[in-house]
């Protein structure tokens, strides 16, 4: 109850976490630091030079004392540390199976936001109530950092490699989003709105084709996926049996036996890496022929055909990026059952 | 009085033809396939030769403890730099389930 | 070269034959090997560039009175905490007590007749002379806007502003400190005086001493990788830089391991001023004494253990964030004993407050407070809200500011009269101690409010709910400044209308009180002490002393 | 085995020392300190090595092909040979054999001469085969001309943006990571063997001149452990750039 009224403005599944822990270090630091305070003004009230006092064998050592408190202080540390593990391990881990991914983009200065079904925003965020979403984040050019104080939810937004968190929003309203992490001159003003709005609207806003932001309906990301396949030509290699170019369909999540030896989980970083500098991934039995995409596709493209990728894997897996170099699904079941 | 040790010609003499020895069996071992071995085999060789130098050609072997302390301290401090390799390899892990 | 006339009887507490009336050239200055001169010369260079990093202070937080602050452009606002973090930390901070301080006292202080290697110790001034020259010529040429963490790829690719300039200057001054590093712990290990074993050491030399610890081991790091930085900007290389397969996170992983430790280059050599204030005006041996001393060399070595909780967001492992909390939790540990040491010293002391006391307990405070609210940063969950808020800001200007310059400020009054052999007036320095620790608390208390509502550090524009206490803070900023500025002032004065200080105005133990007039001479002993007592012993000095007698020590009566 | 020196203990004696005992102990740990600072200068290279072979470990190895292990070797025996010599010249100096110190240094410089020589030409090797980066890295250019000459029909190189990243950017960048460690590392490295050098050369006009400064051997000893250290970088450096095993 208490903490209802000191926290009101908890918006996520994490922020109640992080307010606990927030509270019992608040507690610790008011304690520790009354403590120090009044004993500095105790002592030199009481010793002051003037006063009169007793100040008979003065100790200058106490070795049982000092242990006592270093073993009691390591203790406290030891138990704030375990608590504190656990949400941040929860969140920068495998979402909940039904979690909905969405794709953020940090650019000097703003924020795309890719919906799977194609809904594109920038500098803002809509969200339906309850549901566990999966930010998957990555940049276009310097280092970002999405944060949205009402979540308590941050996340470093790095180029070249998908970082990803997880929450369930829990509070109706708009937040602010911010660029937590200094990214040049208009760094301040990298910032946007999160909108979680109530399933029902939510659907409203989908179906309109997110109405209210400025993106507006677009093709879904494995539409555009697909669009960007056939424009960039990529079926004449890629096709069905053409021999030049390993096929694509089942190659989410399976095993890739490279030329040079080694083998790969075809997960996003890699199918992402070997879109952009594929003569560094090279299946075996082909050649290195395939075109440099770097400087063609942005971060968002990459994520469109990602996402087409995946639609030609048979069975869908349930994996995020940044866990999917290991293993598997099943146990996601098992995370949200226990952590919701 | 001054006391300070004088290595003789002949120690150097025989810890440069050991090194040269060991020069050789890198380069050796080098061309066969050990495969993770070849690795382990580089360094061990490579860390037996820093480690003669370290000794004789630059006298820790006689040197007093303050100087064995700070001659091991840099080579120390360099595994915990190496601290950072932890980043790395466990990134692809996934985190604890249940947690 | 020498003007002073040499005189056959020299007066014990005023010797006319001083460090600083031996030669009063410019060139008896710039060429000199004295170490006391020397520190006189980086105390000048670090104060000037203070005016700088608290000019672009001042800056900064008049533009935040406003949410969309329209002095300067985001550029130019950019550009100011940039000049203000480089400046503070690189060339104040970390210089300030060791070079200043450490290098007058240390030797004094162990009995020794100078430096291991004077001529290394004039180096190292010159590099920190140019390192600094060749940043503040980057920064009136157009400054620099990376801030002082200097993150790839925005560093390495994406500014166009001085960043190399810059580097270059921050990579020559590291070899400054290399060298005091270098010159401390080989005098401190070597030129002891006779009988002053280890455990007699005054804690401040154990402070300095593990200090350069840090010096030696960390700086290189960040000297080799702030220079990739810049091989990576003139030769379009990508060591940092994922468009070449570079990895940002290296950087950060770099970076801190030795900005983390650096830290603690700030705050340990205060721990060692405050070791040496607390038990002189309590009138008591320190408590715990092997307690403080150890505990400062476990807070460098661990300090090297700890850089991974600057980047618990960041896309670090998740195993590794683990790791780095842990250990940032037990590194609080030997910090909060020396908190426990210092106010177990007072009890049972008989207490005077005089300036220095009082920095020295504002310290206390004030990094009480800074170290707690470390707790809420090494903590992984609370950090991934704080990361990057004012919260962060807070924390560590509590421990900068709050802890390194309250320690520094005290022991420049502690020491003034030994430097200058002038007394400092006592009243105005209470009442700029007292200025400082309000004018400190308003202004950075709030910005712990503003982190923890979600305010982004490095923010020039922000929204309108965060502004009272933006407001706040600079009003407390205002107050702040008065209490740099009326030191200032007073110190300057006492140097010529000061009255003369004794050999030993604070009946202080230790051999620069003890042994050496005020200002001592060039070559510190005549003859070289010989020590027989333990550091701190105050009950020895004070039955020595005519004025108390033995039965007011030991029960009744102050001293009046 | 092990012979005394024996020296006037209050000769070459500077004033902050109270003997020479004192003095030689310090100038010691003040190098070996310094050496400490320089391990972890080098270490932050090593790091950096490290992550970069655990992420591209192929890269690795295709970059090491490209690189002369002949000369590499024949280098490593130069660079422990001059460190004999000049163990042996901090020996003649302990022993005051002026004459004998001088020559050994001599030897030693040229040595590293020779070190430094066989280094400008590989340096001017891998420049003629455009793996230097930020230069004229055109690692993909090559296998791509190959492959054109062969089998592709298509080019694959694809234009670049104007303003963009330099024009090696579009090519194998994990490789050319290789290359950037190679030339950070061996470059520090030459850059230390060229301070050696002309440290080296003060020294000889100083003993020449007979300058009492050089009559005291702790100096001398001094730019031996320098040496030594410039030597044991190498003995990595070797395995970890040369012989990289698949």
């Amino acid at each position: 109850m208490l903490k209802n009224h000191l926290f009101a403005n908890a918006a996520s599944s994490f922020a109640p976490k992080f307010d606990e822990i927030f509270f019992v270090l608040t507690a610790l630091s008011v304690f520790f630091t009354v403590l120090v305070l009044s004993l500095i003004v105790i002592f030199a009230i009481r010793y002051r030079a003037a006063s009169t006092i007793d100040r008979g064998k003065p100790i200058t050592h106490n070795t049982k004392l000092e242990f006592t408190i270093i073993g009691f202080l390591s203790v406290v540390g030891l138990g704030v540390f375990f608590w504190s593990a656990k949400p941040y391990a929860t969140i920068y881990g495998a979402p909940p199976a039904n979690a909905q991914k969405i794709y953020v983009i940090g650019k000097q200065w703003m924020w795309e936001i890719q919906h799977p079904d194609g809904i594109r925003e920038n500098d803002a965020l809509h969200l339906p109530l309850g549901r566990p979403v999966q930010l998957i984040l990555i940049s276009q050019d310097v280092v970002h950092s999405f944060f949205v104080p009402a979540f308590k939810v941050k996340r470093d937004v790095v180029p070249g490699m998908y970082t990803s968190v997880w929450f369930v929003p829990t509070k109706i309203g708009k937040f602010r989003l911010f660029c937590a992490q200094y990214c040049g001159a208009f760094h301040s003003q990298m910032t946007g709105w999160v909108t979680v709005m109530k399933p029902k609207d939510f659907a409203a806003w989908e179906a309109a084709g997110g109405s209210f932001s400025e993106g507006g309906h677009e093709t879904s990301m494995v539409q555009a996926g697909k669009a960007l396949f056939n424009k960039y030509g990529c079926v004449s290699c890629h096709g069905v049996s053409t021999g030049m170019a390993p096929s694509l369909s089942n190659l989410y999540m399976s095993k890739v036996h490279l030329t040079n030896g080694s083998t790969a989980i075809a997960d996003d970083a890699y199918i992402r890496e070997a879109i952009l500098n594929p003569t560094v991934h090279v299946p075996v039995g082909y050649q290195p022929i395939m075109p440099v995409f770097k400087d063609q596709l942005n971060e968002g493209q990459v994520l469109d055909l990602i996402a087409y990728i995946k639609s030609l894997s048979s069975t869908s897996l349930p994996q995020s990026p940044a866990n999917s170099a290991s293993n598997r699904s099943g146990t996601d079941e098992k995370v949200k059952g226990k952590t919701r | 009085m001054d006391t300070h040790h004088i290595t003789p010609i002949s120690v150097y003499v025989k810890v440069y033809v050991i090194l040269m020895l060991l020069l050789f069996a890198t380069w050796a071992i080098s061309r066969i396939q050990l495969g993770p071995w070849n690795n382990v085999a580089a360094m061990t060789i490579a860390i037996i030769k820093a480690t003669l130098v370290f000794l004789f050609f630059m006298g820790v072997k006689y040197s007093s403890k303050l100087t064995w302390v700070w001659a091991t301290a840099g080579f120390l401090w360099l595994l915990v730099l190496f601290g950072v390799l932890i980043d790395y390899m466990s990134r692809g892990w996934i985190p604890v389930k249940g947690w | 070269m020498s003007v002073t006339q040499l005189e056959n009887t020299i007066p014990e507490s005023h010797p006319q034959k001083t460090y600083l009336n031996d030669g009063n050239t410019i060139g008896s200055w710039l060429l000199t090997k004295d170490h006391k001169r020397i520190a006189i010369m980086f105390l000048i260079s670090i104060s000037l560039m203070f005016i700088v990093g608290g000019w672009a202070a001042t800056m900064i937080r008049a533009e935040l009175v406003e949410p969309q602050g329209h002095l300067m452009s985001h550029e130019t606002y950019n550009k100011m905490f940039s000049m203000h973090g480089i400046v503070m930390i690189f060339f104040f901070l970390i210089p300030s007590i060791p070079a200043v301080l450490g290098n007058f006292m240390v030797p004094i202080m162990i009995g020794a007749r100078d430096l291991a290697f004077p001529r290394l110790n004039l180096l190292s001034w010159y590099l920190y002379i140019i390192g600094a020259g060749i940043s503040l010529a980057a920064m009136l040429s157009g400054g620099v806007d990376t801030g002082w963490t200097f993150y790839t790829p925005y560093s390495s690719v994406y500014s166009n502003t001085h960043v190399t300039m810059t580097i270059v200057g921050i990579f020559i001054a590291g070899f400054s400190s290399i060298f005091t590093g270098i010159n401390f712990i080989v005098t401190i290990h070597k030129m002891r005086a006779p009988g002053l074993t280890w455990f007699r050491l005054p804690l401040f030399v154990w402070a300095i001493y593990a200090t350069s610890i840090i010096f030696l081991l960390g700086t290189p790091v960040i000297a080799i990788t702030l220079a990739l930085v810049v091989l990576e900007r003139t030769l379009h290389l990508g060591i940092f830089n994922p468009a070449y397969g570079g990895d940002p996170i290296l950087f950060q992983n770099l970076f801190w391991f030795y900005s983390h430790p650096a830290v603690y280059i700030m705050i340990l050599p205060s721990m060692g001023v405050v070791s040496e204030i607390i038990p002189c005006f309590a009138r008591k041996k320190i408590f715990g004494y092997n307690f403080i001393a150890f505990s400062s060399l476990a807070i460098a070595l661990f300090g090297f253990l700890v850089w991974g909780h600057h980047m618990f967001v960041s896309g670090q492992s998740v195993y590794s964030g683990m790791i780095f909390s842990l250990l940032s939790f037990l590194i609080a540990v030997p910090s909060a004993v020396k908190v426990f040491n210092w106010t177990a010293t007072m009890y049972k002391g008989r207490i005077s407050f005089d300036a220095p006391m009082l920095y020295a307990l504002g310290f206390i405070g004030l990094f009480t407070m800074g170290g707690l609210t470390g707790l809420y940063l090494a903590s992984l969950t609370a950090d991934v809200d704080l990361h990057d808020t004012y919260f962060v800001v807070a924390h560590f200007h509590y421990i900068m500011v709050g802890g390194a310059i309250m320690g520094f400020m005290g022991g420049m009054h502690f020491w003034w009269p030994k430097i200058t052999g002038r007394m400092y007036p006592e009243k105005w320095a209470k009442i700029a101690a007292v200025i400082t620790f309000l004018g400190f608390n308003f202004t950075f208390f709030p910005q712990f409010i503003l982190g923890y509502m979600g305010m982004p550090r490095r923010y020039h524009w922000y929204p309108p709910e965060f502004q009272t206490l933006n407001i706040l803070s600079s009003i407390g900023a205002a107050v702040l400044a008065f209490g740099y500025i009326i030191p200032a002032v007073y110190f300057i004065w006492s140097l010529k209308k000061g009255p003369k200080a004794p050999q030993n105005p604070w009946r202080a133990t230790g051999l620069e009180w003890e042994e050496v007039p005020s200002p001592p001479p060039t070559h510190n002993f005549a003859r070289l002490p010989i020590v027989e007592r333990e550091a701190y012993d105050y009950e020895w000095m004070d039955g020595r002393d005519d004025s108390l007698s033995a039965a007011s020590v030991a029960g009744g009566k102050g001293d009046g | 085995m092990s012979s005394q020196l024996v020296q006037p203990s209050e000769e070459y004696l500077w004033e902050q020392y109270e003997d020479r005992k004192q003095q030689d102990e310090s100038y010691l740990v003040g190098m070996w300190t310094f050496l400490s600072t320089e391990i972890m200068f080098f270490g932050a290279l090593f790091i950096s090595y490290a992550v970069y072979r655990y992420k591209y470990p192929e890269a690795f190895y295709a970059g090491h092909e490209y690189m002369n292990v002949a000369l590499g070797t024949i280098n490593t025996a130069v660079l422990l040979t001059s460190s004999l010599t000049m163990a042996l010249a901090v020996h003649f100096a302990q022993k005051r054999k002026r004459w004998m110190q001088i020559g050994m240094l001599v030897i030693t410089m040229f040595l590293a001469f020779g070190f430094l020589g066989v280094k400008f030409v590989e340096y001017g090797d891998k420049f003629r085969e455009h793996l230097v980066p930020g230069y004229n890295f055109e690692w993909n250019q090559a296998n791509v001309n190959r492959l054109e000459a062969s089998t592709a029909p298509i080019n694959i190189i694809p234009s670049l943006k104007a303003g963009s990243l330099p024009a090696d950017s579009a090519i194998s960048h994990d490789a050319q990571m290789y290359f950037i460690i190679y030339f950070a590392m061996t470059g520090l490295h030459a850059i230390h063997v060229i301070i050696g050098i002309l440290i080296m050369m003060v020294f000889i006009v100083m003993l020449v001149a007979n300058h009492p400064s050089v009559r005291y051997h702790m100096p001398m000893e001094m730019l031996g452990l320098y040496w030594h250290f410039v030597d044991i970088v190498w003995i990595f450096l070797y395995p970890l750039l040369y012989l990289i095993p698949r």
